[in-house]
């Protein structure tokens, strides 16, 4: 049920190699029949404490006050931690990169912002001690107003769900609360089209399920360091990100894992690595923090949700020549690693076709759920459900056949794609025809004449004469700058971002087409009037000092 | 009761690898004294077969059998840095550094065996079974371990290499979105058949015919389990996955893996893959990544074969037979369309 | 925290140790008896990557009481193999029948305690066997070739 | 709370644990599982009794011990009217742990066997009593049992007259969107004292009192199932969970029920 279909490509491959081709088992096979394969937990420890964690029972609510004294005294109990244990308290798991600000208590203590959010982590002899001295810590909440869908929360008037970010949207660039992407001119092209295809899509939240759940051990070493087993998929990103909680030198930290029972983007986000170490070091013994699979498919980051708007130009032959898209990223209560997704996205977009008028506003939108993390295929599959789905609603509008509408407007080497870089290395023409070969679906002459090598360059090659540009979601508060080092920006910002007022946007041409072309869309979100000022955001980790990141060198923080 | 077959399609394209901070990977690789390479890296294998990918081409490049080279990860003390397992980019990026690594660790070497044979090193090559010989003249050779030991005992010579791979920081603009988002993609196509119950709702898979390119398939085993286990997962997410069965709502998410549901061996369906191999220009041995994106195609073409069999087009994920009822309630039953 | 003795056989090694109150034989046979091959994936009967067999029955650890394997026998993935591999271990490795690794000694339990009563199973009756082991990598189906490969006699032992 | 675990050696010592408050563990599927979650009893009481594992075999009726695994259920011939029930429990290890009389106490939306014995007018023994009580009682309020279920009686139904259906996402092991038990003794083609069963359609086992009535009196035709779907899901109410919302559920009950009367009719 596996072909090798050599003959494509043939001539830009040379097969004559050793080893590169041969179907080698697997390095790790032997270990993984026999069971042993090292996983994180396969590391026995002597006198080892587990860590279970203190979770919120609201999507949003402000902690008055956390009480460990009863759960202290309880048996087998070692130790209680709270936020002030924490060295740096705040983080972001791409601060590392310079991406982003400093917007997740390790362990919340001025407010949780989705259920299960950790707000006390206890110590003890064993898990089922663990487990019962959690029950034993009181917690005082104060319930906030809470916010669980996209559009709902970039309404205004929305409680806000992470006060770094007030008007729920991250801030890309230091100046718009989206990503844009612009190539071309949409609404002239929706103007003057054959067809007009519009729809909505909601990709689900997914649970990464690894068989392993996440966790790491981590135990005193010799000279004063800490090793740490885990099953992350990121070994340094967790060592960075642990080196930064606990304020220790990176040398101190010795982080061992590389075997993993899956992860799909699940184990990236480095949330056990800083809680066990400082576990070991604040009680001088091993310390393993894990979730269990409730916590791992509740409290764990998933897949996040995504809504996507898409309305295409579609002219009689299939052609398509505009597509425009509006979407929200749910990012759940913090960013994670959700900023950075829709970046990705949007350098994805609109699919593997040569489309020559983009458009897309992207929304990374806190609402009080589980933030969001990696999942196989991040950033894209959500995009791609939608994009794919659409596809069929243009085949259907335009009468041609699916496979043949996806050949027309496929993308061929030397076309210039929407984020304006020429496309090279094509072959979706060449999967589209194998598979119609192989179900039987009959295609035009043209559309089995056609291949990825032919077709593309000249006038596909050309970035637009006009690209349509507007200022609309400019926000003030932060510096200009790269997405890429936006945190020292971010440093020097003395307030929230704001969002302008409508009335002192920018806009360099009216990006509201007329009603009637785009019913589907959602207006393009007006800006927000003015909010009473958001509680003080939390400080303490943006003292102007050099730290070293493993990830990306010096950096002022 | 009627059961409704239909069919659907999707094509998708997918990028390799992350523009985020350069994206950097290394690898270390050196030689003990018998010849036997050791690839020092601190990447994870997940299960995708970082371990074993590497291994390959870290035997590939080195000339040597691949059971003569053994990967080892990650351990930070010894494995240099690396960004991790994420984005498809593992086989690309590592993949890169350890070929760089083994290039130098391979000069090294044939200097040794080079001295040891009184020629030019520029003359000498590997024939992949642990010899090392004059191009032209196999009976003028050593074995990689003389080699070794050559330079260990003798000639104090380090077989050893670096690698990195890395690509300059891409900007993005704010207002366009110009950005050099990835350096390479992978493709796929997909057409689902399904059967579709139009009593309960209940959507069945029957039958996956696809064509994936993934650049060479360094090995198409590893390969094949990726397209294999992510078409399963693609499925997965397409009809039965969520942790939000009611999103927006966060009531019933699932805490167990009877409330969260995927497929059992009994729903599988028979999956006819094709592979087709355009090398990434960029890519190790033209190497891209099928671990992502394999999952990619079988969403959509599974929502696009209900609407094909029954008229009803699910536009939120996931196809639960809830909402297929839904529609066909408010069609006024199954309208089957037949188009492919 | 009172401690009970338990003997038990363990893969074919008549072994003794304290069981915890309350402890399940997942963390009694990884912690107390070193056979770190059964695996925790849920803790609550729901995933199979910590199927071990009790008097020659399929049971999940997690959810068997340690003290009440007292006088049993207990077989592991660690025990398949003797002088040579279990022919399922062959075969999981010939048939790339394992990724990440973390539900293959609980499948391969799972797969052996079907063979021994009945050697000849068809692909429902593999299926079926399976059936309590989740896998997250490999969608199942090169599983259920290594098994049925087995049993057809087509694996190198 | 962490849990203290007694071992017992006789069922009268068990019941009188559990009269003062222990919870009973018996094949752990249930009960260890809140073990494991720190949600367990602090009290937990099982017992080596061998009793609890005897299965007894007359003319029309059955004895199951409480400890009967679905397993046992299934390796026994003389039990083969409750083998549809017993093998969709769970996957194979679930089956060879989780016991006849843990499955009644088992939460939604668990419990499916349960459902089978309901149909079938089984009596539950309660340890240390003599006589059994029907399981309509014990499954009125499942949460607080009044005694230690020590074993089920449950008649033989007549060859064809009794029939059960699980529905779920997941094949061949899933749990229930529903399932649905039917016991139908004919008199004269018609049939008399029909009782229905459904599983995840109310917060425990219930008995479906409209699709009775319908079938009461009546020949299994065409014209009665199309009766009797339509007011399936009457008097039920079906929860929302993760695997269907509650709306769903009595959607299609009837269409379940009616395929699994129609399946019963061909035999």
């Amino acid at each position: 049920m596996i072909e090798f279909r050599k003959e494509f490509f043939a001539d830009e491959r040379d097969d004559d190699l050793n080893e590169v081709g041969k179907p080698t088992r697997r390095q790790d096979i032997l270990g993984h029949v026999t069971g042993r394969s090292p996983f994180f937990d396969d590391h026995l420890f002597d006198g080892l404490l587990h860590m279970r964690c203190v979770r919120s029972p609201h999507h949003h609510a402000r902690i008055r006050r956390v009480d460990t004294a009863e759960a202290e005294k309880m048996p087998g109990v070692v130790r209680v931690l709270t936020g002030k244990d924490v060295p740096t308290n705040l983080n972001t798991l791409l601060s590392l990169l310079d991406f982003g600000i400093d917007d997740e208590p390790i362990l919340s203590t001025a407010k949780v912002a989705y259920r299960g959010e950790p707000v006390a982590a206890v110590i003890a002899a064993t898990e089922a001690q663990a487990r019962a001295a959690v029950k034993a810590v009181r917690v005082d909440w104060e319930v906030l107003p809470h916010v669980l869908d996209v559009e709902e929360a970039i309404k205004p008037g929305a409680p806000t769900v992470c006060e770094v970010y007030p008007d729920n949207k991250f801030i890309y660039h230091g100046k718009y609360d989206h990503q844009k992407l612009r190539f071309g001119d949409v609404e002239a092209a929706f103007a003057s089209a054959d067809h007009i295809v519009e729809g909505r899509y909601q990709m689900s939240p997914i649970e990464q399920a690894p068989i392993e759940t996440c966790g790491a051990i981590a135990a005193p070493e010799q000279n004063d360091r800490y090793v740490c087993y885990t099953s992350t998929q990121a070994l340094f990103f967790s060592l960075g990100t642990a080196a930064k909680v606990l304020q220790t030198p990176s040398s101190r930290l010795h982080f061992i894992g590389g075997t993993v029972g899956g992860g799909f983007g699940g184990k990236v986000d480095s949330i056990h690595e800083p809680l066990a170490v400082l576990g070991a070091m604040l009680t001088g013994r091993p310390c393993k923090y894990a979730w269990d699979r409730g916590e791992e498919m509740q409290v764990g980051a998933p897949r996040g949700a995504e809504r996507w708007y898409i309305k295409d130009a579609v002219a009689r032959d299939g052609r398509i020549t505009a597509r425009k898209f509006i979407g929200y990223f749910d990012s759940g209560a913090y960013t994670r690693l959700s900023s950075y997704a829709i970046i990705k996205g949007v350098g994805h977009l609109p699919g593997p076709y040569t489309i020559p008028n983009v458009y897309a506003d992207v929304y990374c939108v806190y609402t009080n759920r589980t933030p969001a993390t990696a999942m196989r295929g991040f950033g894209i599959t959500g995009v791609d459900f939608a994009i794919e789905n659409h596809m069929d609603k243009v085949a259907e509008t335009v009468g041609v056949n699916p496979i043949e509408l996806r050949i027309l407007n496929s993308y061929r080497d030397g076309d210039m794609k929407a984020h304006r870089r020429e496309a090279k290395n094509c072959a979706l023409v060449e999967c589209c025809q194998v598979v119609a070969e192989k179900g039987g679906v009959t295609l035009s002459p043209d559309a089995r004449a056609a291949t990825s090598l032919t077709g593309g360059g000249g006038e596909r090659a050309q970035i637009p004469n006009f690209t349509a540009t507007d200022e609309h979601g400019r926000v003030e508060g932060f510096d200009t700058g790269s997405y890429a080092q936006k945190a020292s920006a971010a440093a020097t910002a003395p307030q929230p971002p704001r969002t302008l007022p409508a009335s002192q946007q920018p806009t360099s041409r009216p990006v509201q087409p007329p009603a009637s072309h785009q019913p589907a869309i959602p207006p393009t979100p007006a800006a927000q009037p003015a909010q009473p000022a958001p509680p003080q955001k939390p400080a303490a980790s943006r003292s102007g000092a050099m730290r070293f990141s493993s990830l990306s060198g010096f950096r002022r923080r | 009761m009627a059961l409704h077959r239909g069919r659907g399609f999707a094509a998708i394209n997918y990028p390799i690898g992350m523009n985020l901070g350069g994206d950097p990977s290394q690898a270390l690789v050196h030689s003990n004294p018998d010849g036997k390479f050791t690839v020092a890296l601190s990447a994870i294998d997940l299960g995708q077969g970082m371990k074993s990918v590497t291994r390959q081409i870290a035997a590939e490049t080195l000339g040597v059998p691949v059971e003569d080279v053994y990967v080892d990860t990650a351990d930070s003390d010894t494995g240099p840095h690396d960004m991790g397992s994420f984005a498809s980019r593992g086989t690309h990026r590592m993949g890169n550094a350890v070929i760089q690594a083994s290039q130098e660790a391979r000069s090294v070497m044939l200097e040794a065996a080079a001295e040891e044979l009184e020629v030019d090193a520029a003359d000498l090559v590997t024939d992949g079974r642990g010899n090392i010989h004059v191009k032209g003249a196999p009976s003028r050779s050593i074995t990689t371990m003389a080699a070794s030991q050559a330079a260990q005992f003798k000639q104090g010579r380090t077989i050893a290499g670096r690698g990195i791979f890395l690509i300059p920081l891409s900007e993005v603009d704010p207002q366009t979105g110009e950005m050099t988002p990835v350096s390479c993609f992978a493709h796929a196509a997909m057409l689902v058949e399904v059967e579709v119950d139009d009593e309960t709702g209940e959507v069945a898979v029957l039958d996956m015919q696809s064509a994936y390119e993934v650049g060479r398939a360094l090995n198409p085993k590893l390969v094949e389990q990726q397209l294999r286990g992510g078409a399963w997962m693609g499925m997965s997410h397409a009809i039965w996955e969520t942790t939000e069965p009611y999103y927006p709502s966060r009531d019933h998410g699932p805490e167990d893996f009877n409330a969260y549901v995927m497929p059992g061996p009994g729903d599988l369906a028979p999956h006819h893959i094709s592979v087709l191999e355009r090398p990434a220009p960029d890519g190790p041995y033209g190497g891209k990544g099928p671990g992502e994106m394999c999952a990619n195609p079988v969403l959509p073409a599974v929502v696009n074969a209900v609407y094909d069999a029954v008229g009803v087009r699910v536009d939120d994920l996931p196809v639960t037979p809830e909402k297929v009822l839904r529609g066909l309630k408010a069609n006024g039953g199954a309208k089957p369309r037949k188009a492919l | 925290m009172a401690k009970k003795p338990v003997h038990f056989s363990h893969n074919g090694v008549e072994r003794a140790a304290f069981a915890d109150d309350g402890q399940n034989l997942l963390e009694f046979l990884r912690r107390g008896a070193g056979d770190l091959s059964p695996k925790y994936g849920c803790g609550q009967g729901t995933c199979g990557a910590c199927t071990v067999m009790i008097d020659g029955e399929t049971q999940l650890s997690c959810l068997v009481l340690a003290e009440s394997i007292d006088g049993k026998s207990i077989r592991t993935a660690a025990g398949l193999a003797s002088d040579q591999l279990d022919p399922l271990q062959v075969a999981f490795m010939d048939h790339f029948a394992a990724q990440c690794g973390y539900c293959t000694p609980g499948m391969l339990v799972s797969a052996r305690a079907l063979l021994e009563r009945n050697p000849k199973p068809t692909r429902e009756e593999v299926m079926e066997a399976i059936s309590g082991n989740l896998c997250r990598c490999t969608g199942y189906e090169p599983i259920i070739s290594a098994i049925l490969a087995v049993a057809e006699g087509r694996a190198q032992a | 709370m962490t849990s203290t675990v007694e071992t017992v050696s006789t069922m009268a010592e068990a019941a009188r644990a559990v009269a003062q408050g222990a919870t009973f563990l018996a094949g752990g599927t249930i009960v260890m599982r809140d073990v494991n979650a720190g949600e367990a009893a602090p009290r937990i009481v099982r017992t080596i009794d061998p009793s609890l594992n005897d299965i007894r075999i007359s003319g029309d009726s059955v004895v199951l011990g409480a400890g009967v695994t679905m397993a046992q259920v299934l390796a026994n011939r003389d039990l083969e009217f409750l083998h549809p029930a017993a093998r969709m429990i769970g996957g194979p290890q679930v089956r060879n742990m989780g016991t006849v009389g843990g499955n009644l106490f088992a939460p939604h939306p668990y419990g499916d066997f349960a459902v089978a014995l309901l149909a079938l007018g089984a009596r539950a023994v309660m340890a240390g009593q003599s006589g059994g009580r029907p399981l309509d009682d014990l499954m009125r309020d499942r949460s607080r049992s009044p005694a230690l279920v020590a074993a089920i009686e449950c008649p033989r139904p007549r060859a064809g007259s009794f029939g059960f259906l699980k529905v779920s996402r997941v094949k061949p092991k899933g749990v229930s969107v529903l399932s649905v038990a039917a016991l139908l003794p004919r008199e004269g083609g018609r049939i008399r004292g029909p009782r229905v069963a459904w599983g995840a359609m109310g917060p425990g086992p219930m008995r479906g009192a409209s699709a009775e009535r319908l079938l009461d009196g009546q020949e299994l035709s065409a014209a009665t199932i199309d009766r009797v779907v339509q007011a399936a899901a009457e008097g039920l109410s079906p929860p929302t969970d993760a695997i269907a919302t509650d709306w769903y559920r009595r959607e299609v009950a009837g269409v379940h029920l009616k395929r699994l009367l129609e399946q019963m009719e061909r035999g």
